[in-house]
């Protein structure tokens, strides 16, 4: 079967976030009123697979996230053969 | 293409080019690959001296450092996609003159970046130059090119605009020179590199249907997203393959794809070519010969090697991860043939495609100078407004985000009067570049004879004595009187100001047409220049020791 | 002599200069394209540049290729492995070494030259030094703000002031304690940000990185 | 009235994708039957407005997207005051 996933990679809490910050305050000076701006990486991978959920959960631990300042989740989605 | 010289091409071809056919000409007959309005002005710049191993022609000027270095060197333009998109327009500006330097057969080992912009209040040209900034550092990090010098400026005349001139330097051994061009037939042509997609092809060449459901699709052809990954690995590739000395002949894909590449390749010594278009790789689905032909898509590279080397050199590129196919073959007879799916879809003469008219456009003379009267303003307040000026504050901002010292080479960095890269551990090759638009404008010769004076300068305040020159012409359209005749000027300028040092041109770039808002931009020669010197002979500019004297030479 | 491979990935543009640096440090260096194997190496250098050209995170893919796991092995050998910028990036996000690289403060890239404070002179990479001798070398990178949350790690470079003054002004890039370089607890792996190899020429500014290269030739010939 | 938008950011079809190439080719050699993976960019931004609809297009348009290389889309809901 071939599935499309969803797959949003943020920063843990309390870790800083430069470029959200750049580009926030890159927003404020040209004038809207930004009280808070977050560029979680975001992947949208079409695959095929017998047990999608646990390929998913890999391909992030194995390459897509570093457990050491990221978490994750994804929607899952079958597309059919 | 002009009315005139479509009839020229019917009369020359006997009868009307075809679809295909007319494309590939429209291309090659473009200002910008045939410098038809251009050529007949640059005979006149000086091209030979005893530092010049080659001159203009191919895709970059190669000079002799010492029996066994060579130098190679070219300059690029990428001001209209620069404009549209700066972020890629200005990376693949980098990248493209960067392939020039490799298909010599030379690493390339650093680069300079002449930018040019409006003034920074405003949004737009802050935009322009923030994403250049990031498109040239990007892309040169990336490939592990320094860039070590430049210049930036910015002038009212050029709101909303952007002009990006890239040059780049390549270091060789002088027997390694691969040329662009064939001389034997039965060479097979091998592509390598990127997929070829829609890119770069021009909505104002083609009535719309042809090219495209909808209007959007029209700007999005004319911006490419750089692919900094490729290039790295196809400038190992290549390396790599040049020095088995089985390469016959290479060229870069720049502006007109594979059908300038090709037919440069074979026609310069009178050989023809077939190419079968449906075996190039194809990255966007139902694509046509005509645009397969005519795509600027980056990152790709045109081989001629011999039916029996094929084997040893694709498996180079295999160990790339690049992909490659064989598209055509070198022909004896001197015709250009196009093959898509078994089906002939056009045959010219070669020549027709290489073989472009000049233009001479009317010339008329300007002249603005006038008295100049001295702002009533006082020395101390005269000394913050320059110093202020965003033309002369310090650029670090600008060369920080480039890694100028990337292959251990970068002696003087950026922020001195020239860049110097050491090449061996006696002597190092100094590089920058100059021009002086508003001089230009005012006096176009003797802008250009003073852009050429403070190249030399530059290289001589550094220690280093002058090798050879290139050149950059940015200008506005020539069909206008005033601007055609600057540009003659300028070319009169060039050429005494490098006569007067014994210097010659080994290449540059001619790019027309830039006007904002149907505004002529000034005339905007650039000059870079070359240099050598002991590495125990450097000078900088900063004040040694106190009490040291201070002197002003000259007049 | 030992010799060490200096692995190539796809995209690392430090290769050259590094081998250059470690001959003149008295040893015998190769490039290895990473598809090779390491066998028959003293030591391993993973030099700097655009692994990937740094798609995802910076030496994120370059970490999982095969050649690592042969890096891996002769680290529990013992032998000496040194990361520099990109190649730091990729012992990090192999788990060589502990924390991770994130983008700079100022998520640009930055080139310039700064004063590193030596931590730690009891490291493969480090014998050649003394601890708190100031040394002078450039950076060049956009993921350089280094960050751990483990004890398990030796300082061994800290961004200071010319006076060796570990201060908030002299951190470039925002990373943890102004850490420049670190290395594991054994001593035998150290990722750095910036480029000794580009301080090891008269003519290039220093040659105050040479020592790394001359304390890991000579803590591989044990 | 407070906002949050979630803004995805694509490129344009057919245009050439090095990154998305790239990280799918990685996945695949860690043994995954990718057939498609995309990288679009991807914003959080929380923030004030009377008008959200006509700041989050405008926001795109002069900012977060190049409309030369970009298509986008978005999100918005109301987080109350
Ligand atoms: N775009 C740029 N990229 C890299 N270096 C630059 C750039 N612009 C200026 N520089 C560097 O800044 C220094 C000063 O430039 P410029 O003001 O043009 O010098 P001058 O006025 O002395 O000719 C030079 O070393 C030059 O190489």
């Amino acid at each position: 079967m071939k599935y499309k996933a969803k797959i949003i990679v943020r920063l843990k809490e309390g870790l800083n976030d430069p470029e959200g910050r750049v580009i926030g305050k890159a927003l404020k000076n040209l004038g809207y009123k930004i009280e808070d701006l977050k560029v979680p990486k975001y992947f949208e991978v079409v695959f095929e697979s017998d047990k999608p959920e646990k390929e998913v959960e890999e391909m992030c631990k194995r390459l897509l996230a570093n457990p050491v300042i990221h978490t994750y989740e994804y929607q899952l989605e079958p597309l059919g053969e | 293409m002009f009315p005139h010289e479509e009839e020229l091409i019917k009369e020359r071809l006997g009868r009307e080019p075809n679809e295909v056919e007319k494309a590939m000409l429209e291309v090659m007959w473009s200002e910008h690959a045939s410098y038809k309005s251009s050529r007949k002005w640059l005979k006149l710049l000086p091209t030979k001296n005893e530092h010049v191993i080659l001159g203009p022609g191919e895709d970059a000027g190669v000079v002799k450092f010492d029996d066994n270095t060579a130098i190679v060197v070219g300059i690029e333009s990428h001001n209209h996609p620069s404009a549209v998109e700066p972020y890629g327009g200005a990376a693949t500006g980098v990248g493209g003159i960067v392939r020039d330097i490799l298909c010599m057969g030379a690493r390339p080992i650093a680069l300079l970046d002449p930018i040019r912009f409006g003034p920074l209040e405003k949004e737009r040209n802050r935009y322009l130059f923030e994403y250049v900034v990031k498109g040239i550092a990007d892309y040169g990090n990336r490939i592990g090119v320094p860039t070590v010098g430049g210049e930036t400026e910015f002038d009212e005349s050029l709101d909303n605009y952007t002009l990006v001139n890239v040059a780049c330097i390549g270091l060789m051994r002088p027997e390694e020179l691969v040329h662009s061009y064939v001389e034997e037939s039965g060479l097979l042509l091998v592509l390598v590199g990127n997929k070829t997609g829609r890119d770069g092809i021009h909505g104002v060449t083609f009535a719309s249907e042809e090219l495209s459901e909808n209007a959007e699709e029209e700007d999005r052809s004319a911006v490419q997203i750089p692919d900094p990954f490729t290039e790295k690995l196809l400038i190992e590739a290549t390396l790599e393959a040049v020095h088995t000395g089985k390469v016959k002949a290479l060229k870069d894909l720049g502006g007109g794809g594979l059908t300038c590449a090709s037919s440069e390749m074979a026609g310069k010594k009178g050989f023809g070519a077939v190419i079968y278009a449906d075996r190039v790789p194809q990255r966007e689905p139902n694509m046509n010969p005509m645009e397969i032909m005519i795509s600027e898509s980056q990152e790709r590279m045109l081989f001629a090697v011999r039916k029996e080397d094929l084997n040893e050199i694709t498996k180079i590129f295999e160990k790339y991860d690049l992909e490659w196919t064989v598209v055509g073959e070198i022909i004896e007879e001197p015709r250009y043939i196009v093959y898509w799916k078994g089906k002939k879809v056009a045959d010219l003469p070669i020549d027709l495609l290489t073989d472009v008219p000049t233009i001479e456009w009317k010339a008329k003379p300007y002249n603005i100078e006038k008295d100049f009267e001295t702002p009533k303003i006082s020395s101390q307040e005269a000394l913050i407004k320059v110093l202020s000026s965003p033309n002369i504050i310090s650029k670090a901002w600008i060369w920080q985000q480039y890694d100028h010292e990337v292959q251990g080479r970068t002696v003087l960095k950026p922020g001195l009067d020239a860049a110097v890269l050491k090449i061996n551990d006696e002597y190092g090759l100094a590089f920058v570049s100059d021009g002086n638009p508003s001089h230009s404008y005012l006096n176009p010769y003797h802008g250009a004879v003073g852009a050429v004076a403070e190249v030399v300068r530059n290289l001589a305040s550094v220690g280093a004595k002058p090798l050879a020159l290139v050149d950059n012409l940015n200008f506005a359209s020539p069909e206008r009187p005033e601007v055609y005749w600057s540009f003659i000027e300028t070319i009169k300028g060039l050429t005494d100001g490098a006569k007067a040092f014994g210097l010659a041109y080994v290449s540059g770039n001619v790019s027309f047409y830039n006007e904002v808002g149907n505004k002529p931009i000034k005339p905007t020669p650039v000059v870079a220049g070359l240099g050598k010197v002991k590495l125990e002979n450097l000078m900088t500019m900063d004040f040694k020791d106190e009490g040291d004297l201070i002197a002003i030479v000259g007049v | 002599m030992p010799k060490f491979a200096v692995i190539v990935f796809p995209g690392t543009n430090c290769d050259f200069e590094t081998v250059e640096a470690i001959k003149k440090a008295g040893g015998e260096a190769e490039r290895v394209w990473y598809k090779s194997s390491l066998k028959d190496f003293d030591g391993v250098v993973l030099p700097g540049g655009f692994s990937y050209a740094d798609y995802l995170r910076a030496g994120a893919i370059s970490a999982r290729a095969e050649i690592m796991e042969e890096v891996k092995a002769l680290v529990s050998e013992g032998k000496p492995v040194l990361g520099i910028c990109n190649g730091f990036q990729i012992l990090t996000e192999s788990g060589l070494l502990p924390g991770a690289l994130r983008p700079n403060k100022v998520p640009r890239f930055l080139c310039k030259w700064v004063y590193l404070r030596v931590n730690d002179a009891q490291t493969a990479f480090t014998q050649f030094y003394k601890e708190g001798e100031v040394i002078r070398m450039p950076i060049a990178h956009a993921e350089g703000n280094y960050y751990t949350d483990s004890p398990k790690v030796r300082i061994v470079f800290q961004y200071s002031n010319e006076k060796g003054n570990v201060t908030e002004d002299a951190n470039p890039n925002g990373s943890l304690l102004n850490i420049a370089g670190v290395s594991n607890e054994k001593g035998n792996v150290l990722g750095m940000m910036p480029h000794p190899e580009r301080a090891s020429d008269k003519w290039l500014g220093s040659e105050d990185g040479l020592k790394v290269f001359k304390s890991m030739v000579e803590y591989a010939k044990r």
